[in-house]
């Protein structure tokens, strides 16, 4: 147990100091994009038929929302602010709080990229471990081509095709939104059918993006235990089959986890072009969003997330390790 | 160099015989397995492509006004794009552009990935937490994100720049993974040997390690590769980037923004068309990965 | 020509500074290798033999104690200017599979040495074959078959002889044999260790070899010295034949009655002895550091720390208060 | 399972999209005075009166809060006429009051009649409430403007319950104070702006409506609007639910439209082939009006060869504007006749046919080009025009990026002039906050511009003759400032010679801030010769509001040419156009 | 602890429960790139009921093919191409196929791993994968099992419990070897396999495991057989002595007969090849030459000639047949043609 804490706390520390690090990089950049917010913000109101002095005045009041003082000056004021979890208003919002506005952005990156990842884990490990079994068959090499090919493959490319498929071709599926908005939210099934309707797309690209991956991370896992003498050691012993398979699946299993927590940090700042193509208002969208309207705060907030999203991810994965692993438990260093 | 390494007088043993036997090699190697000779012949047509395929066309391209998003024929098999202009040609004139950031990008990555890595994993020690460190930060900083920002401070307006900057922020995997390798092989009995016989620090990693980890570069290289493609092409789709007609991520952002794309068929050939591009590109890479380990290792390569 | 006083190592397992753990591999070894001499270090396996072998070498660094080699003491040397003093003791490693580059031919091996000698002596180009053909000769190997060849073509016998010659290219005045020949087939085993013999006579190598099996070191190590090292400690320590006929260290005695008999060719010794407990690093001893399993021990063994000293009618160095002749070593049977 | 056929009885529900507020923010309050504020604009958010989409007066309203108005012939104030029956969806009764409080508001927010600067042309000086049902306002009496009467019309309306606390108790004496001068007003000044913030942060927990709608919920993706029973013209809503759709791209748009979602949806620029889709679907049907913007190419005449009007007019006869209309907007667009600072529509109006067709078309082709290319000293070399300095030229069309008109406009642009031998190449800037900021820093030769913004001629020509080509209005006061500098990044000469006459564009643009009749179209003509002559900018082409209606479920929509177009469908629908089917 | 205890003179009387093992004409091959190479050929074999028949060879002789071979078990791309392996009570284990094979393998055959080291599942306790062997095979008294484990831990001197605790790695090389064979014998097997059971421990160590061996198989009444590449553990250990090379087994017999008058040239030369600790040094030589591969074994002819010092011609054509002589069994055309001179004369 003590292991467990010691590196945990190890962990957080370095965490720590990472996200203050990563926090101040990204500031900086963040502070240093070029382009007046509230220019553009006039020029959209002039188009919309307002009279430049009216859209001018209108604007104006904006400015009141922009970070004030010296860059300096600003920096202590966000990272005090960070302390107390106050990532400040919104600009393109004045009134919304960034840490609201990322919230409710992460409810909707989060469900579709964890059902989609979960459903790629659970078929990407299955398949992989056929492959594995199969691996000098026809089967096995199609199975293993096609999993590099789609782990290859980039997420848009994916987005984009099935996009084409199931918009334009056979429309059967809408691009955009959450859920129809007729729907009272809440446990009834014709919400909960909205919503699973309009995640599909996404998650089916998460899903088939990832799945590549797996199939060959579990493939190369499984191929890498089934020569490990416990197994043949198993067999000769005369254990049963599926003690055997039970053996193989946990020991292969074991680094995918790690895996699986890493993938779903990253997914955080992963969903960029899935949600701007499927119009899923999710962390990428709403980043997107944030940078094309010089959303200073919010912009801070979504990288911040992000990193520590990624940072978390890391920790989890290397204490699931630890958990899940006597080796590491009882404080040996393994190689992975 | 040849001081070092001469010419050796050995009858069948000079370098060029060397190199013969390693090209035999590679052959065979890509024999064993038609799919790898696909790979090799899909990424040998895209070298091919990237490097001449500008020149069957004028650099003005024809535009037919009376043939906007044309549907694919003989004369346009992928249509025409919002000018009158063949897809194919665009594709292909565009093809430079987006090799050239991959190949630059692959450089960048492999060089300073490869170069970080075996200096962290070498030195080992305060070196190596300080090299480590910034790689974690590097790799916790969300890429596409900072991308995203980066294009607007930056005009990414040669694929130099473009490579330079995806090969600055792509180094991170690459130099943790060279550095674990570069920590188990300077275990390995022959490294420690060739430190013992004095052998300068030049000739170990140039030597000794890094052709023991060819095979794991090139692979890297190859995604990396991919992997850049994957990035411009995402950045221009996105809109990011500034315009290129011939750019194959424009071309998906026109078809999908600009051509309704995703909404009626007529944009659909000029969508695909660079999709099946980066498809096939994908597919060769991927078919020959899957060759790497044996053409680097003499063992695989001579069986 | 190489003399080490008082050396000692101790590795912390890595890991943070929190959760270091501490081995001590060597505890104060003192030793000696003439020029052309031969010494073999034997004991159990994690007893430091190999830790002290690299230390010779100047492979690993070592943190208490002096090594002197020709008079000159390292610790008063630059860690550069120690290297020309180390290139003169050339380590033959245990795994010959490891020891050679997969990647490069045996002429690429052998010419790296041989080009860098060249260059500082100033010889023309077409030495350095005539030298590699030269070397490979010597170490019984037919240089026109084994030079264009890569590692895994050749042997585990050959790859070793090729580790040898590669070692030579520098004319070592020693060589550092760290079970040299455990993991090459047993009917060439031999080979290896005559050729290591026959280098010490006729170049007049001198010869430190590292072994378990008291066997080869008596093989090779004819009228040289022997040191018994049992958790980073010298208890006993003297010519090789002594020490064989009359161990007087329990411990020697206990590695020597682990020897097998060759029934039929042999009778085994009449007191042999047998430790009675495992070996466990973990604890820490006072006292004798061999009590806990020492047959014999008394409670003085367990409290008062013996030194290597020579005593009694012994003529060989030991560490035990009760220094007594055991005939534990088989004789063989009178021929039948 | 879209939601048009779903639980709804009566009335229905009406689908469409706010093009004013695409991104819907489920975080943001409801606020109108918030750029993301999800008070929609006639339907849960109301102004005093609709402006009317006239070509010419921009002072037509059509009923809003104000059920009429009466406005002084000199236009130096105005009583407003409530309705009488009119109630808060929360039941409160809309009154005068509702609106004085509201105006303060605006003077937090510094609407275009509630200056507090007192040298502002058109500001309100006196608001009074004569009774429950009515208010007159008054216009300051020495900088009196015709945009006062629109600017008044144009205030937003909240309930004074909600969101009278918002402004201190001696609110009005400050607003007093502010408008006088010295210390003690610019202090009352920063108090008032100071709350600019606070209002536009103010958050309601509860939509309080007097529009025909109030917000019932919403998600990231829609927003559900109910009808207000309260609202006066209650009986005459049709529809019973409105469902407004969020969007982030005019892909998105045109995926409702083909599906036939949408009753109704504002300008979207549409492709020719979406175009088919979309009226292939049953019940859609294209509306098309008026709309006064046009898309031009905008030069920087700091950068060489752009300072020369040669240069300029012969680009002008090369661009073929019919071809260029036809790549970038087929639907949403016609080619610019010639260019004049000025929509088509309007200009003919300005300017008789007479006066149109005595500006140059620039259809001269390559000949005319060539003749202009060479006065401007221009060298032509195997087939591709040189600087006059024999360095070649190559002209760069920034746009940016996510504009995909403007970027195919661009890039058929640079295509035509390529075949002509001008080296062209379009350049993008990765957003819009960007491509202003640099294009104002004067980094770009040339660029896409928006012109021709109405309704009010001053509008229309402030985009040629503003602060952009150098012209500023600091309190009250017209001056020029010189090319590069403050914004000016057109760097057009400060005067022109037009039909022999020397004239100053920028303070002509400004007085036609305050002139009427003969002496307004006089102005209009020389700067629409001015604007033709010395090309600024080359028109390419006039957007047409292109609207989507859906006949399927309601009816009554306006009808082409309508100057409806330009307001929202809620203001349709609040003045009981639309009709349940 | 007790002092070594040495092989009796006298092979022990065969126990009812040992079975006897009869491998007759066993080849293995494995799939190469060059085709089907034969890792073992023609390998005759008989295990004494209740004896201990060591099996020596160099690297790549094919001790381990053989030993999988008495299990069925030979991994692809190896198999069994003919050949039978009778054990009493079993039959023809090359026959067996599935269920039976598996309920075989562990009940009736224990079998203890050349890497008893990686042999257990880093992941589950000693005790755990105990429980599994035990649901294997259906055994309905676990707990019986855990005490039969434990007592088996206990008599090679551990403390069972502890040992059923742990995880394969807090324990010792010497542990994970023990509890190798714990589990080859907790079923109740009668006829043990261990391969290469001390390669990779050091000397004490070896030394206890061989003791262990030894005292169990007396105790048990064991058929076993033990593998190595060295002729020490073989003579200290082994009754009977099989010498292989080539993938042939050139020499058998017991084991103080067989190092006490070697025959086949090959033993010979082994025997001359290993340092002794007592006696001429310098009487020991190396073998020259080098050991045959898979793909190196010559396809006709004896597999040894090629550093054979009594080569004749017949060796290059003729594969030698394995001669009997009494208990020893040989396969020499030199040794032969002596025999018959000897006979003649
Ligand atoms: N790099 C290292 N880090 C930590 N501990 C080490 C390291 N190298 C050796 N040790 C420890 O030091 C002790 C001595 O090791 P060494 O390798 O010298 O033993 P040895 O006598 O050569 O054993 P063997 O016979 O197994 O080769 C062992 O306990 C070992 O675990
Ligand atoms: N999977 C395999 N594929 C091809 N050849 C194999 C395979 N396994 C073993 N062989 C070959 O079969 C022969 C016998 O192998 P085996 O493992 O039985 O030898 P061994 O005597 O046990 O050697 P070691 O002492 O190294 O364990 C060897 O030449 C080996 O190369
Ligand atoms: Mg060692
Ligand atoms: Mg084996």
């Amino acid at each position: 147990m003590t292991v467990i804490a010691r590196r945990l706390a190890g962990h957080l520390a370095r965490g720590l100091v990472m996200v203050l690090v990563v926090t101040t990089i990204s500031f900086v950049i963040i502070r240093n994009i070029p382009g007046d917010p509230i220019a553009a913000r006039y020029e959209k109101l002039i188009e919309q038929g307002m009279s430049p002095d009216q859209a001018e005045r209108a604007t104006a009041v904006l400015y009141g929302f922009m970070p004030k003082g010296t860059l300096w000056q600003q920096y202590v004021d966000y990272m005090t602010g960070l302390f107390t979890l106050d990532l400040g208003e919104s600009l393109m919002t004045p009134g919304a709080q960034v840490t609201d506005v990322l919230f409710e952005a992460t409810k909707w990156t989060v469900l579709p990229v964890l059902v989609g990842t979960l459903l790629s884990f659970l078929i990407g490990v299955m398949m992989g471990v056929y492959a594995a079994i199969k691996r000098s068959g026809k089967l096995g090499d199609v199975l293993a081509v096609s999993g590099s090919l789609l782990h290859g493959i980039p997420q848009y490319v994916l987005a984009l095709l099935l996009g084409a498929l199931f918009t334009t071709l056979i429309p059967i599926l809408p691009s955009g939104g959450t859920a129809d908005i007729m729907f009272e939210p809440g446990f009834n099934l014709d919400y909960i059918g909205s919503l699973i309707e309009h995640a599909t797309l996404p998650v089916l690209t998460y899903a088939l993006a990832s799945y590549g991956g797996w199939i060959l991370a579990m493939k190369s896992s499984v191929v890498t235990v089934l020569g490990d003498d416990f197994i043949l050691a198993a067999e000769l012993r005369g254990m049963k089959r599926g003690i055997i398979f039970r053996y193989i699946a946990r020991n292969a299993i074991l680094p995918l986890f790690t895996i699986l927590a890493l993938s779903l940090g990253l997914l955080f700042g992963g969903a960029i072009f899935i949600e701007r193509i499927f119009n899923y208002p999710g962390l990428g969208l709403m980043l997107i969003d944030s940078i094309t309207n010089r959303d200073f705060a919010l912009m801070g907030g979504a990288f911040l997330l992000i990193t520590v999203a990624i940072i978390i991810a890391n920790i989890v994965a290397d204490m699931l390790y630890t958990v899940i692993d006597p080796r590491v438990r009882s404080g040996e260093e393994v190689a992975r | 160099m040849s001081d070092m390494n001469p010419a050796v007088a050995l009858p069948g043993n000079t370098r060029a015989t060397l190199r013969r036997n390693f090209w035999r090699g590679v052959w065979r190697v890509l024999k064993r397995k038609p799919s790898r000779m696909a790979g090799a012949i899909i990424v040998l047509a895209f070298a091919f492509m990237g490097v001449f395929g500008p020149m069957f066309y004028p650099d003005q391209l024809p535009r037919d006004d009376n043939a906007l998003y044309a549907p694919p024929s003989w004369a346009h098999p992928f249509g025409t794009d919002f000018e009158g202009t063949d897809v194919l040609a665009l594709v292909i004139t565009g093809s430079q552009y987006v090799l050239l950031t991959g190949l630059v990008t692959a450089v960048i990555t492999i060089v300073l990935g490869t170069g970080i890595g075996l200096f962290a994993g070498f030195r080992r020690g305060r070196w190596d937490s300080v090299l480590m460190r910034i790689t974690d930060m590097k790799l916790t900083i969300p890429g596409l994100p900072l991308l995203l920002v980066l294009s607007t401070i930056w005009k990414f307006s040669s694929a130099w720049e473009m490579g330079l900057v995806l090969g600055l922020l792509g180094w991170g995997g690459v130099a943790r993974a060279v550095r674990s390798q570069t920590l188990s092989l300077r275990e390995r009995g022959f490294i420690e040997a060739a430190r013992g016989l004095g052998l300068s620090t030049t000739h170990i990693i140039g030597r000794e390690l890094l052709p023991s980890m060819a095979p794991f570069i090139a692979m890297n290289m190859l995604i990396a590769v991919t992997g850049a493609v994957y990035a411009q092409v995402g950045l221009f789709f996105l809109g990011v980037l500034p315009f290129e007609a011939n750019n194959w991520g424009v071309m998906l952002n026109l078809a999908v923004f600009g051509g309704g794309a995703l909404t009626t068929t007529a944009a659909l050939p000029y969508l695909l068309a660079p999709l099946l591009a980066i498809l096939l590109l994908t597919l060769g890479i991927v078919l020959v990965v899957d060759a790497m380990d044996e053409i680097f290792n003499p063992r695989l390569r001579e069986e | 020509m190489i003399t080490g006083t008082g050396i000692t190592k101790t590795y912390k397992q890595r890991g943070n500074v929190l959760s270091g753990r501490e081995v001590k591999a060597l505890r104060g070894v003192d030793f000696s290798i003439e020029k052309g001499g031969a010494v073999s270090f034997i004991g159990e396996s994690g007893c430091g033999k190999t830790t002290l072998g690299r230390i010779i070498a100047g492979l690993e660094t070592h943190d208490g104690g002096e090594i002197v080699i020709d008079g000159v003491p390292m610790s008063s040397l630059k860690p550069r200017k120690r290297e020309p003093y180390f290139r003169r003791i050339q380590l033959i490693h245990q795994d010959p599979y490891s020891a050679l580059n997969p990647t490069r031919t045996v002429h690429q091996t052998l010419a790296a040495p041989l080009a860098l000698r060249a260059r500082r002596t100033g010889r023309p180009g077409s030495w350095m074959d005539e030298r590699a053909e030269e070397l490979l000769a010597l170490v019984g190997l037919d240089p026109g078959y084994v030079l264009p060849r890569y590692p895994h073509q050749l042997s585990g016998g050959m790859r070793q002889r090729v580790v040898i010659a590669r070692a030579l290219t520098v004319d070592p005045e020693m060589l550092v044999a760290d079970e040299a020949t455990s993991m090459i087939d047993v009917s060439l085993r031999l080979g290896i260790l005559s050729l290591l013999k026959d280098l010490r006579e006729r170049l007049g190598v001198s010869v430190l070899f590292i072994t378990h099996d008291v066997a080869t070191a008596r093989y090779i190590g004819e009228g040289g010295d022997l040191y018994v090292i049992y958790r980073g400690q010298v208890v006993e320590r003297g010519q090789v034949e002594t020490i064989i006929e009359n161990p007087v260290h329990p411990y020697t005695q206990s590695l020597l009655s682990a020897i097998p008999v060759l029934h039929g060719l042999e009778k085994p010794g009449e007191q042999p002895v047998v430790p009675t407990a495992a070996l466990d690093e973990s604890k820490t001893d006072d006292g004798c550091l061999f009590a806990r399993r020492c047959p014999f021990s008394t409670d003085r063994c367990a409290s008062e720390v013996p030194s290597l000293a020579v005593t009694g009618a012994f003529p060989q160095e030991h560490s035990c208060f009760y220094p007594e002749r055991r005939s534990v070593v088989a004789t063989p049977l009178e021929a039948a | 399972g879209g939601g048009n056929t779903g639980n709804s009885s009566g009335g229905g529900v009406y689908t469409t999209i706010d093009a004013l507020k695409p991104g819907l923010d489920v975080n943001a309050p409801i606020n109108p005075y918030n750029p993301k504020g999800n008070a929609f604009r006639g339907y849960n958010s109301m102004w005093l009166g609709w402006t009317k989409n006239h070509m010419t007066d921009p002072n037509q309203f059509y009923p809003g809060i104000a059920a009429s108005w009466d406005i002084a012939p000199d236009q130096s104030s105005i009583t407003l006429k409530l309705h009488p029956n009119n109630k808060w969806s929360d039941g409160k009764p809309v009154t005068a009051e509702d609106v004085r409080v509201s105006i303060g508001l605006a003077y937090t927010q510094g609407g275009t009649a509630y200056a507090l600067d007192p040298k502002a042309a058109g500001a309100a000086s006196d608001i009074e409430v004569i009774d429950p049902q009515t208010i007159k306002i008054t216009q300051a009496a020495d900088n009196p403007s015709v945009t006062f009467v629109r600017g008044i019309m144009e205030t937003i309306i909240v309930p004074a319950h909600i969101w009278g606390s918002l402004l201190p108790a001696d609110f009005w004496d400050k607003v007093k104070t502010a408008r006088t001068d010295g210390p003690e007003a610019e202090a009352a000044r920063k108090t008032i702006t100071d709350l600019a913030p606070k209002v536009l942060a103010f958050g309601p927990k509860e939509d309080v409506s007097a529009g025909p709608f109030k917000l019932e919920r919403m998600n990231p993706g829609e927003a559900l609007l109910v009808k207000n029973k309260n609202f006066y013209n209650a009986a005459k809503v049709a529809p019973d639910q409105v469902k407004i759709l969020n969007y982030n791209g005019n892909e998105q748009v045109w995926g409702y439209l083909t599906a036939g979602k949408l009753d109704n949806s504002p300008f979207t620029a549409v492709p020719a082939d979406v175009m088919k889709r979309i009226a292939a679907a049953p019940g859609n049907a294209v509306v098309r009006g008026y709309s006064p913007v046009g898309n031009s190419l905008a030069f920087n005449q700091s950068k060489k060869p752009y300072d020369n009007v040669h240069v300029r007019r012969g680009l002008a006869h090369l661009i073929n504007r019919e071809q260029v209309t036809k790549v970038a907007s087929p639907e949403g667009g016609t080619a610019s006749v010639t260019t004049s600072g000025m929509h088509q529509k309007p200009a003919a109006e300005w300017l008789g046919a007479a006066g149109l067709n005595s500006l140059e078309p620039y259809k001269g082709g390559a000949a005319k080009a060539e003749e202009e290319f060479k006065k401007a000293g221009l060298k032509k070399v195997d087939g591709k025009w040189n600087l006059a300095d024999g360095k070649p030229w190559k002209l760069t069309i920034n746009v940016p990026a996510p504009f995909s008109d403007w970027l195919a406009g661009a890039k058929a642009v640079t295509s035509q002039l390529n075949d002509a031998g001008v080296a062209a190449e379009v350049v993008t800037t990765a957003d819009y906050p960007l491509y202003l900021e640099e294009l104002a820093a004067g980094k770009y030769d040339v660029g896409m511009w928006l012109v021709a913004l109405g309704p009010a001629p001053y509008n229309i020509y402030q985009r040629l003759y503003g602060t952009q080509n150098g012209w500023q209005l600091l309190a009250g006061q017209l001056k020029h400032v010189p090319a590069g500098k403050e914004g000016n990044w057109m760097g057009g000469p400060e005067t022109i010679e037009v039909d022999g006459e020397k004239i100053n564009p920028g303070e002509l643009t400004h007085k036609l801030n305050s002139v009427t009749g003969e002496e307004q179209k006089k102005i209009i003509s020389q700067l629409a010769k001015a604007a033709n002559q010395d090309l600024p900018v080359i028109q390419l082409w006039d957007y047409v509001n292109t609207q989507f209606v859906n006949t399927n479920r309601f009816t009554g929509f306006p009808e082409n040419e309508s100057d409806m177009l330009r307001l929202t469908s809620g203001v349709w629908i609040q003045l009981g156009l639309v009709k349940k089917k | 602890m007790t002092v070594e205890t040495m092989p009796k003179a006298v092979p022990p009387v065969p126990s009812k429960t040992a079975p006897g093992v009869r491998v007759g004409g066993l080849s293995v091959v494995y799939k190469t790139s060059a085709g089907e190479l034969p890792a073992i050929a023609g390998i005759n074999l008989d295990l004494v009921p209740g004896t201990i028949t060591g099996v020596v060879g160099e690297s790549g002789s094919g001790k381990s093919t053989l030993a999988l071979s008495l299990l069925n078990a030979v991994q692809p791309p190896g198999r069994i191409a003919a050949g039978s392996v009778e054990i009493d009570g079993l039959g023809d284990v090359v026959a067996l196929r599935g269920e039976d094979l598996r309920k075989a393998r562990g009940r009736h055959i224990g079998y203890v791993f050349q890497a008893a080291q990686n042999s257990l599942n880093p992941l589950k306790t000693v005790g755990k994968q105990l429980l599994d062997l035990g649901r294997s095979h259906g055994v309905s008294d676990l707990r019986a099992l855990v005490r039969e484990a434990k007592e088996l831990l206990g008599r090679m001197g551990m403390d069972g419990a502890r040992v059923l605790d742990s995880h394969q790695h807090e324990l010792s090389g010497g542990m994970r070897q023990r509890v190798g064979i714990m589990l080859a014998l907790v079923l109740n097997a009668h006829l043990v396999v261990l391969d290469e059971p001390t390669t990779a421990l050091d000397m004490i160590t070896q030394a206890t495991i061989l003791r262990i061996i030894r005292e169990v198989h007396e105790e048990r009444g064991l058929t076993t057989l033990v593998i190595t590449h060295d002729l020490g553990v073989v003579a200290e250990v082994a009754d009977r002595l099989a010498v292989m090379y080539g993938g042939r087994i050139v020499e058998q017999g017991p084991t103080r007969e067989v190092l006490g008058g070697p025959r086949h040239p090959y033993t010979r030369g082994l025997l001359r090849a290993i340092p002794r600790l007592v006696g001429d040094i310098d009487e020991a030589r190396a073998l020259p030459g080098r050991p045959p591969t898979l793909g190196t074994v010559p396809r006709e002819g004896c597999v040894f000639r090629e550093r054979c010092p009594l080569r004749m011609d017949v060796c290059d054509t003729v594969e030698p047949l394995a001669i009997a002589d009494g208990p020893r069994i040989v396969a020499c055309h030199a040794v032969d043609a002596a025999a018959a001179k000897e006979t003649k004369a």
